[in-house]
């Protein structure tokens, strides 16, 4: 390998479009070399703040700017403005649940550096993940975002269940890999090369599909996607593993993990011939239902919105069964689930946020029971944790609606309206539960062992964290054009 | 551009604002407040209804137009979605009405509305301005918007200031009517793509053009999430329920406004919009209207709540509503226009009533009164006064609507004219039997001999209800007169499909580049 | 068709007692205000009555002005037009779909009418301002009273079917209130209530009548109906299939006129109606509202007469009603009873007539019955109020020497009434007899069940007569003291003493070579009709011999029962006693009207409200709602097994995630 | 030596059935962690195997040698944060059954 290579490799472009990358990584060390130093809290706070702000920065100026880096590092990774809107979603995503994460350990404060660490790496991860064109580097991605979270689920590791949830995510996470490894195997032989773009060409892509051992190797990579974007069959670690592991961290992989997994989704895309339209549809709302039903019995609205979680993935995925299947609209899918997974971000992560800073009265905080009556002692917050709850019903006037709006578009594109309509009759039963968390903070007076009155204060970061996610989300229901016309 | 109409939406919702930041205990404060915003609405409403005059454009007057934002669509360009907000005469009287009654609503909730004031008020405007949004829009995204967002108020309203079973009652309302929403939205998806504008008079005018296949499906959506609304039968019974829990004021502008959503969306849309489909499916919607009368006259007659008879009545009152729209007939469109004003002058005034012999009484149950107009002769004057308007009486409003319904339906069907006049008899049989119960015989329970008669408020706010009553009844062309050349253009379109259908064309197809060219405007 | 609007005065014949009516319920309202201070205050309220009577005056009046203004026109001209309030307008103003323009319209008929609701009127609210002193409700009656005088003058005097229907509805309404007056007695309540909805079925079948006359004229203005029945609408023009449609408008319409005019099957609610303040039974269940039918029908005349089977059906109706409502009256033992009986014995012979054609024989009798049966009713109500307020006739007797006046004119009365001869019935009643005897056919049969019905009429007066003011004194002394009414209340009864004396001259049969000043009168409103069933069955007039054995029968028929009546009587109820007990079964069933009403209240009132009740618990709740309620429940089972899918076990997870692996990799291949 | 091609794949494949296999049966934690572990290689030896196919005597495909080299580093990276939590699992429950952590469920 000569220097001439090398120089086509890391030319300028590749800079350009690695950049945000560069920023979280160099950001991670940085914070981790910190923890050595004693710096004061405020000073390691204001590393990784600087670190997202950097990589945020970057990603803005790549979506706001004159032209994109495009295909670069011999075609395996893209920089694009699609890529760059993820990576605005993903630092939004960590830097939500690292906010939330503020004073929720307070236990274990003495980790926090660390804490931090993990969460910055899977925001490389992840943006790693969206920009792959390459299943090598689609899987260091993954890999990337997928260790440090099964060290940040089990973060509190003297409780049992943030043991469990860890355990489970890492041995099922590794399980999945498994999968994806051998399916990447399988399309190698098959295909000859571990680059996506192969398949961009149809004649190609149908050659290569003819083989059975190369669809084999489709179903199980896309089987081990299914997995981190918790769709049927492959979704059952997610309840358990969002009810164990802090709330916070639950945040990160509602929001976080599922977006990138689905950013790398949609660029895999040409691989599924049109054939599997339909079987990815009806995946889609057997996976709606089952977590629409699953979160309907639930007590515990952590568990609740993991179900819930698993319903809206459900949702994108009938998108994308509609892009499989021919969306006249070039690029509608990938719009559509942008601009679904940018408000499901700023929706979950802010549900999963208050939830955190009500976690802190007590575990039973977040459970129906002790929402009961949250309206009159906590206004504020019961009120962000309501148009959460509205914006993952799809009500107009959120992003959540709109997501809902262009996704089923997609479907609708693509002439799959019946699925399109048992879609939507679904969402009526989301509406069910969601309608009991408002109900439980609004219209019921708190039981008799109802949490008293906090009296603690709701710390700042915290504080802002929810207002940003309540008044982005009114802003994507609202007045979505800037997001429409950069998606 | 204007703004009398944004002014008019968003007042209610600046008002419902500014209370929310107002301190916790300022009760008075903060209903004097919702009651001043209402009013000036009301003031606002009553000027648009008297500067919209009798001539003019019939594609919406007082136009408000923003680009808002675009969705994709099946042309080159997407489609831009407008926050556009215009009045014509389908939505005049409703938009009237709901300015109107809000000032009455809010007035009455010094009666019942005794905890958590500051919501309360704060609910009722965000109403409001969900349920103009709703009559005013004209994009369909738009209107879909409000549509839904209407819904949630109501889902408060009920659910923290209701009866006992307020949280099922709230739950099923909000559910049933979402579940139908919902389809319409796919259906709105579909148009959008397909036809590359939201406009809803463009759509009008392209969308009678559609082959009758592809109107006849949207037409089952959007009829259905009317049709749940409004609420025709059988999807009706979300409605007793959710009235019967509901504060009085919520059940008013349940009954008042919220419903009239519905068979506005009938006219607008199904109607207007998808000429061709309604005349295929207007024996359909003819029979479950006229039937809907029937059943709901039953109902009421079977029921010991006289809040539920009421909202039972009220399937019935709608069931006129929709027999006279689907006649299809200048008769029965109109006299179902007028039919939806009154139906909410006259159910408004009587869950108004039931609601202050609850406050005075807690019991709505008919065999705990007996002899109160005794206790109580103003009320007893004004129960009367409305229970005669609401059974029809010539002179008052209700009969007007309900004889133009009746005659346009005898026209188109015979059949279903006669099953829904016999809810002129049902009607009477129901009102008449709860009036003799409740105001009637001795007043011979010690719990209501201590009734006292209503209150200075109370009569005044309902004096100017019962003022429109009898305007209504007695010179309905001043309202007719208004919304007539708009329900005329309705009429246009059905008779040109009307002879599409005669000649036996699916209603001709345009060519794809025709329609092009007309949404390209 | 009809000559412009120049009369606008005429809107003020119905407006005055519009504006009465609000003003007494004005005082009303301050009296209520007034005891909420002092239980016992009676504030204004003494006003009402003049007021009232103001404005019936003022109606009268011009009433009077009118019928002069018509009788100095042309006999073919006598119309006078109101200018329209344009009430209801579909579409373009110039050219509408359909419009319903009031207009009141002065012509033979309507002022015949009119002057009769204004003059008895006036009368009854004089008398009403003695009989209702010291009532809480002094002047909401007068309110009440007063509005329905405007409602069934709107009645007579619109020239559109709506506009009638106004005052049809309105007269209902009224009549509602008025029969509840007494509403915390409770049944007045009921009784009120049962008219209404009886009327409402009435209603309904007007409503239709209105609809196909709509689609038949497109137009509901009835002069011009009637103009177009003698042009392109003519019998010899038309096809099967219009003449249907006119007859099923006719039998619509008439049954409409059964509900308000107490026919069969729908008489029932008027029996029951004397619950209200005798005043009210006077005036709206004996002298106006419930001769709105008869008015109806003669005012479309040509309508009807184009239907020879709804015409015999109307005959049969109304013969049948009176042969009802006289066998049932023989043997009521209320005095008010009685006379509701005997007014709908009486409106059935109305209908007999107008199915013979004799519209101007029915309307005659409708105005002599207005003045007898009117007078009867104040009789009643003034023995009723002397006796403080009894009115079992059984517990009377022997008042002629406690209350001379009134037992003078009720002589009159009941002499009229009974159609003794030279009275103003025996005039009426002949002549409605006479045309059915002429009209041959089956009408044999109906002529013999009137004369039938006659022979009834007068034994049951004059048994009114007898257990009234005749044989022993049958009350309890100690606390009853019969005494005379006031002269407030005396000299209207004496005032329709003399027109029910003297009304036949309205109309003398023609063997006394006299004009028939009423049958003149009405033939310009008659002509059409008459025309058209001379044209269908011309036949002969009565030679003046039939006509004198028909009078003679008449008179005799009348004579004999009347004296039987009495004489059975004079001793005192224990003939009715016999009857009972030698046979309890027909006692019983003319007691009880032939059982109908309660063949009603089985067969049709009780299946209904318990299909009410099914709709309600099993329609409505168990299947409707049980679905909807279903779809959530459903979804709460599937949830509750789905959740068993989560076990918690790892291996279990991997399991469904290999399993999804190879389900679809097999899938994909297969597809 | 010349094991043609097809040979190695079905090895791997059936070293990686072994290993789902492995995975769905064993309770024990460190047993499962190193079906993983079998999984993994036998992916990795599909990846040389391919890359072999890809081969020609001028031209290496580095693409399958490079994965698997990947593979190996995360996997170590894998086996080091799953030891830590099996250690985790072991502290609070003095057990490394898989069944002892199923508490949620549902």
């Amino acid at each position: 390998m000569n220097a001439s290579v090398l120089k086509t490799l890391f030319s300028d472009a590749a800079y350009a479009a690695l950049a945000p990358l560069f920023a979280l990584g160099i950001g991670a060390l940085a914070v981790l070399v910190a923890g050595l130093f004693p710096l004061g809290k405020v000073a390691r706070a204001v590393l990784v703040l600087l670190t997202l702000l950097a990589a945020a920065a970057l990603n803005v100026g790549m979506l706001l700017g004159d032209s994109v880096p495009g295909l670069v590092l011999d075609g395996t990774f893209v920089a694009d403005r699609t890529t760059a809107m993820w990576g605005v979603i993903f630092t939004i995503g960590v830097g939500l649940a690292w906010l939330f994460s503020r004073h929720y350990y307070d236990e274990d404060a003495s980790h926090q550096n660390e804490h931090d660490v993990l969460m910055l790496a899977s925001a490389l991860g992840m943006s790693l993940m969206a920009g792959a064109r390459d299943l090598i580097v689609f899987f260091i991605g993954l890999e990337l975002l997928s260790i440090p979270l099964y060290a940040l689920a089990a973060f509190r590791r003297n409780r049992a269940k943030s043991v469990e949830a860890g355990l489970k995510y890492f041995l099922l996470g590794a399980f999945a890999a498994g999968f994806f490894l051998y399916g990447s195997a399988l399309i190698y032989a098959v295909s000859g090369t571990l680059k996506l773009d192969v398949f961009a060409d149809p004649a190609s892509r149908a050659k290569i599909l003819e083989s059975p051992m190369a669809l084999v190797g489709v179903a199980m990579l896309t089987g081990s996607l299914f997995f981190k974007i918790s769709v049927f069959p492959f979704h059952l670690w997610v309840p358990d593993v969002y009810e164990g592991s802090p709330t916070p961290v639950t945040g990160l992989m509602a929001t976080g993990t599922k977006a990138a997994a689905f950013a790398f989704l949609l660029n895999a895309l040409l691989a599924l011939p049109s054939s599997t339209s339909t079987s990815l549809a009806i995946i889609a709302l057997i996976t709606m239902a089952l977590g629409n039903l699953g979160a309907l019995v639930q007590q515990d609205v952590k568990r609740m919105l993991a179900y819930s979680g698993i319903a809206h993935a459900g949702v994108v995925l009938l998108g994308i069964a509609g892009a499989v299947a021919g969306d006249p609209k070039q690029g509608g899918a990938v719009q559509a689930a942008l601009f679904y997974m940018a408000a499901y971000v700023a929706t979950a992560g802010g549900a999963f946020g208050v939830l955190a800073l009500l976690e802190r009265d007590g575990e039973r905080m977040t459970t129906l029971e002790g929402l009961k009556g949250l309206g009159q002692r906590r206004p504020y917050l019961a009120a962000a944790l309501t148009v959460f709850m509205l914006s993952l019903a799809g009500i107009p006037a959120t992003g959540g609606f709109l997501g809902k709006w262009m996704v089923f578009s997609v479907a609708v594109r693509a002439e799959m309206i019946p699925a399109a309509v048992v879609g939507v009759l679904l969402s009526v039963v989301a509406l069910g539960y969601y309608l009991r968390v408002i109900i439980a903070m609004w219209m019921q007076e708190p039981g008799e062992d109802s949490p008293l009155a906090s009296t603690r204060a709701i710390a700042l970061p915290a504080t802002l964290a929810s207002a940003a996610c309540v008044a982005l989300v009114l802003v994507m229901g609202l007045a979505p054009r800037w997001f429409l016309d950069h998606m | 551009m204007q703004y009398e109409l944004v002014l008019l939406t968003f007042l209610p919702l600046l008002g419902a604002l500014a209370i929310a930041f107002t301190p916790k205990g300022a009760e008075r404060l903060q209903r004097l407040a919702a009651l001043a915003t209402t009013l000036v609405v009301a003031a606002l409403g009553v000027r648009l209804f008297l500067a919209y005059g009798d001539s003019g454009s019939d594609q919406g007057r007082f136009l408000f137009e923003l680009p808002w934002f675009s969705l994709p669509s099946s042309y080159g360009a997407d489609t831009a979605v407008n926050f556009k907000l215009g009045l014509d005469g389908v939505s005049l009287l409703m938009v009237t009405l709901t300015a109107v009654l809000m000032p009455i609503v809010i007035l009455s909730t010094w009666g019942h509305v005794h905890k958590r004031v500051k919501e309360f008020m704060v609910w009722m405007l965000v109403m409001q301005t969900g349920m103009l949004g709703t009559f005013l829009a004209l994009d369909l995204v738009l209107f879909y918007f409000f549509w839904e967002i209407s819904l949630i108020p109501l889902y408060f309203l009920i659910g923290i200031w209701g009866g006992e079973r307020r949280l099922y009652a709230t739950v099923k309302f909000f559910l049933y009517t979402l579940a139908g929403s919902l389809v319409m939205m796919v259906a709105i998806i579909w148009i959008l793509w397909t036809r590359g504008t939201s406009d809803v008079f463009e759509l009008i005018n392209i969308l009678c053009r559609a082959p009758l296949t592809e109107q006849l499906w949207l037409f089952a959506a959007f009829a259905l999430a009317f049709g749940i609304k409004v609420p025709l039968l059988p999807f009706h019974t979300w409605l007793p329920d959710a009235h019967t829990e509901a504060p009085t004021s919520g059940s008013v502008v349940l009954a008042g406004v919220l419903l009239k959503m519905g068979t506005y969306g009938l006219v607008r849309f199904c109607i207007h919009m998808l000429p061709g489909a309604a005349v295929e499916a207007a024996p359909v919607m003819m029979a479950l209207g006229a039937i809907g009368i029937l059943y709901g006259a039953l109902l009421a007659w079977a029921q010991d709540d006289l809040k539920r008879l009421i909202a039972c009545s009220s399937v019935s009152h709608l069931g006129y509503v929709v027999l006279g729209l689907f006649a299809l007939t200048p008769a029965g469109i109109n006299g179902g226009m007028l039919q939806m004003v009154n139906h909410g002058i006259s159910t408004g005034l009587l869950f108004l009533l039931v609601g202050m012999i609850y406050e005075r009484r807690h019991s709505r149950a008919l065999d705990a009164f007996g002899g109160v107009a005794v206790a109580m002769p103003l009320f007893a004057l004004f129960w009367v006064i409305t229970t005669l308007s609401s059974v029809g009486l010539p002179g008052l409003n209700g009969f007007v609507g309900e004889y133009l319904v009746l005659v346009g339906a005898f026209q188109a069907s015979p059949l279903w004219a006669i099953v829904g006049l016999s809810g002129v008899i049902f009607g009477a049989v129901y009102m008449l039997m709860a009036t003799r119960r409740m105001l009637f015989g001795a007043l011979d329970k010690p719990e209501n001999r201590e009734l006292t008669d209503l209150n200075a408020r109370e009569i005044g706010l309902m004096l100017p209800l019962v003022a429109l009553v009898v305007w209504l009844g007695v010179s309905p062309n001043t309202f007719m007169a208004k919304t007539q050349p708009s329900i005329e253009m309705v009429n246009l379109r059905i008779a040109e499909a009307r002879r599409a259908a005669l000649a036996g064309l699916d209603a001709a197809p345009a060519a794809p580049a025709s329609q092009r060219e007309e949404s390209a405007r | 068709m009809l000559p412009p609007p120049s009369h606008a005065w005429l809107w003020w014949i119905p407006l005055l007692p519009l504006i009465g009516s609000a003003l007494c319920g004005a005082l009303h309202l301050a009296t209520l205000s007034a005891r909420k201070r002092d239980p016992q205050a009676k504030g204004l309220a003494g006003l009402a009555p003049l007021i009232a009577c103001a404005a019936m005056a003022g109606a009268l009046a011009l009433a009077v002005k009118g019928f002069l203004d018509l009788r100095a026109l042309d006999a073919a001209a006598r119309v006078l037009n109101s200018p329209a309030w344009e009430w209801i307008t579909v579409g373009d103003p110039r050219q509408p779909w359909f419009d319903v323009d009031l207009r009141l319209v002065l012509d033979p008929l309507s002022s015949t009418l009119g002057l009769v609701i204004t003059g008895v009127g006036l009368l009854i609210h004089i008398y009403a301002s003695g009989y209702m002193k010291g009532d809480a409700g002094y002047a909401k009656f007068f309110a009440y009273l007063n509005l329905f005088v405007f409602a069934m003058l709107m009645l007579v005097l619109s020239s559109s079917l709506l506009g009638v229907f106004v005052g049809w509805e309105g007269v209902g309404l009224c009549s509602y209130l008025l029969i509840g007056f007494w509403y915390e007695k409770g049944w007045p309540a009921e009784a009120a209530q049962k008219a209404f909805i009886t009327n409402r079925v009435g209603d309904a079948c007007f409503l239709i009548g209105s609809f196909l006359l709509l689609r038949l004229f497109g137009t509901l203005d009835m002069h011009e109906i009637v103009a177009r029945m003698g042009s392109d609408f003519r019998l010899d023009a038309i096809d099967e299939n219009v003449k249907l449609n006119i007859a099923l408008a006719a039998l619509f319409l008439f049954g409409g006129c059964c509900g308000k005019s107490a026919q069969m099957p729908l008489f029932t609610w008027l029996p029951d109606a004397m619950a209200g303040p005798t005043p009210v039974s006077a005036l709206i269940h004996a002298a106006t509202m419930v001769t709105s039918g008869i008015y109806l029908v003669v005012r479309l005349n040509p309508l009807f007469a184009s239907s020879p089977a709804v015409m015999t059906l109307i005959s049969g109706v109304g013969v049948a009603t009176a042969l009802i409502g006289g066998s049932t009256a023989l043997v009521q033992r209320d005095i008010k009873k009685v006379l509701a009986y005997s007014t709908v014995s009486q409106l059935g012979y109305m209908f007999l007539g107008l199915g013979t054609g004799a519209f101007g024989a029915a309307v005659f009798h409708l105005v002599t019955h207005a003045f007898f049966k009117a007078l009867l009713f104040l009789g009643a109500g003034s023995v009723i109020h002397g006796m403080h307020e009894e009115q079992d006739m059984h517990k009377m007797g022997g008042l002629r020497k406690h209350m001379p006046q009134t037992f003078a004119t009720f002589l009159a009365g009941a002499a009229a009434l009974s159609g003794l001869p030279l009275m103003s019935g025996f005039f009426s009643k002949d002549e409605i007899l006479a045309h059915t005897f002429n009209s041959g056919g089956v009408y044999y049969a109906f002529w013999i069940v009137g004369v039938l019905t006659a022979a009834m009429t007068a034994y049951y007066t004059w048994r009114m007569v007898a257990l009234t003011f005749f044989g022993p004194e049958r009350f309890d002394h100690h606390h009853v003291h019969p005494h005379e009414s006031p002269a407030v209340m005396t000299v209207p009864l004496m005032v329709l003493a003399v027109l029910s004396v003297l009304g036949g001259v309205l109309g003398l049969p023609p063997v006394f070579h006299a004009a028939h000043a009423l049958n003149d009168w009405l033939a310009p409103v008659v002509a059409p009709g008459v025309a058209i069933l001379n044209q269908l069955h011309p036949h002969e007039h009565l030679s003046h011999a039939t006509e004198w054995v028909l009078l003679g029968l008449g008179a005799a028929v009348a004579l004999a029962f009347a004296h039987t009546g009495f004489r059975t009587y004079a001793a005192g109820p224990e003939p009715d006693l016999a009857i009972g007990r030698g046979a309890p079964g027909v006692a019983a069933f003319l007691g009880d009207a032939w059982s109908i009403d309660s063949a009603y209240s089985r067969v049709v009132i009780l299946p209904l409200r318990v299909f009410a009740f099914v709709v309600r618990f099993i329609v409505d709740q168990v299947v409707i709602d049980g679905l909807v309620n279903g779809a959530g429940s459903l979804a709460k089972n599937l949830a509750l097994r789905a959740r068993g899918m989560a076990s918690g076990q790892l291996d279990a997870y991997a399991l469904w995630m290999g399993g999804g692996a190879a389900v679809i990799s097999l899938w994909w291949m297969w597809s | 030596m010349n094991v043609p091609s097809e040979h190695l794949f079905f090895l791997s494949a059936g070293l990686f059935s072994l290993g789902v296999l492995g995975f769905l049966v064993r309770r024990n934690v460190i047993v499962t962690l190193m079906c993983v572990e079998l999984m993994l290689n036998a992916a990795n030896l599909a990846f040389l195997a391919a890359s072999r196919m890809h081969s020609t005597p001028e031209a290496l495909d580095v693409q399958g040698p490079v994965f698997s080299i990947f593979v190996i580093t995360v996997a170590a990276a894998e086996a080091a944060v799953g030891l830590a939590l099996v250690i985790a699992l072991y502290r609070l429950k003095q057990s490394v059954e898989s069944d002892s952590a199923s508490e949620m469920k549902g």
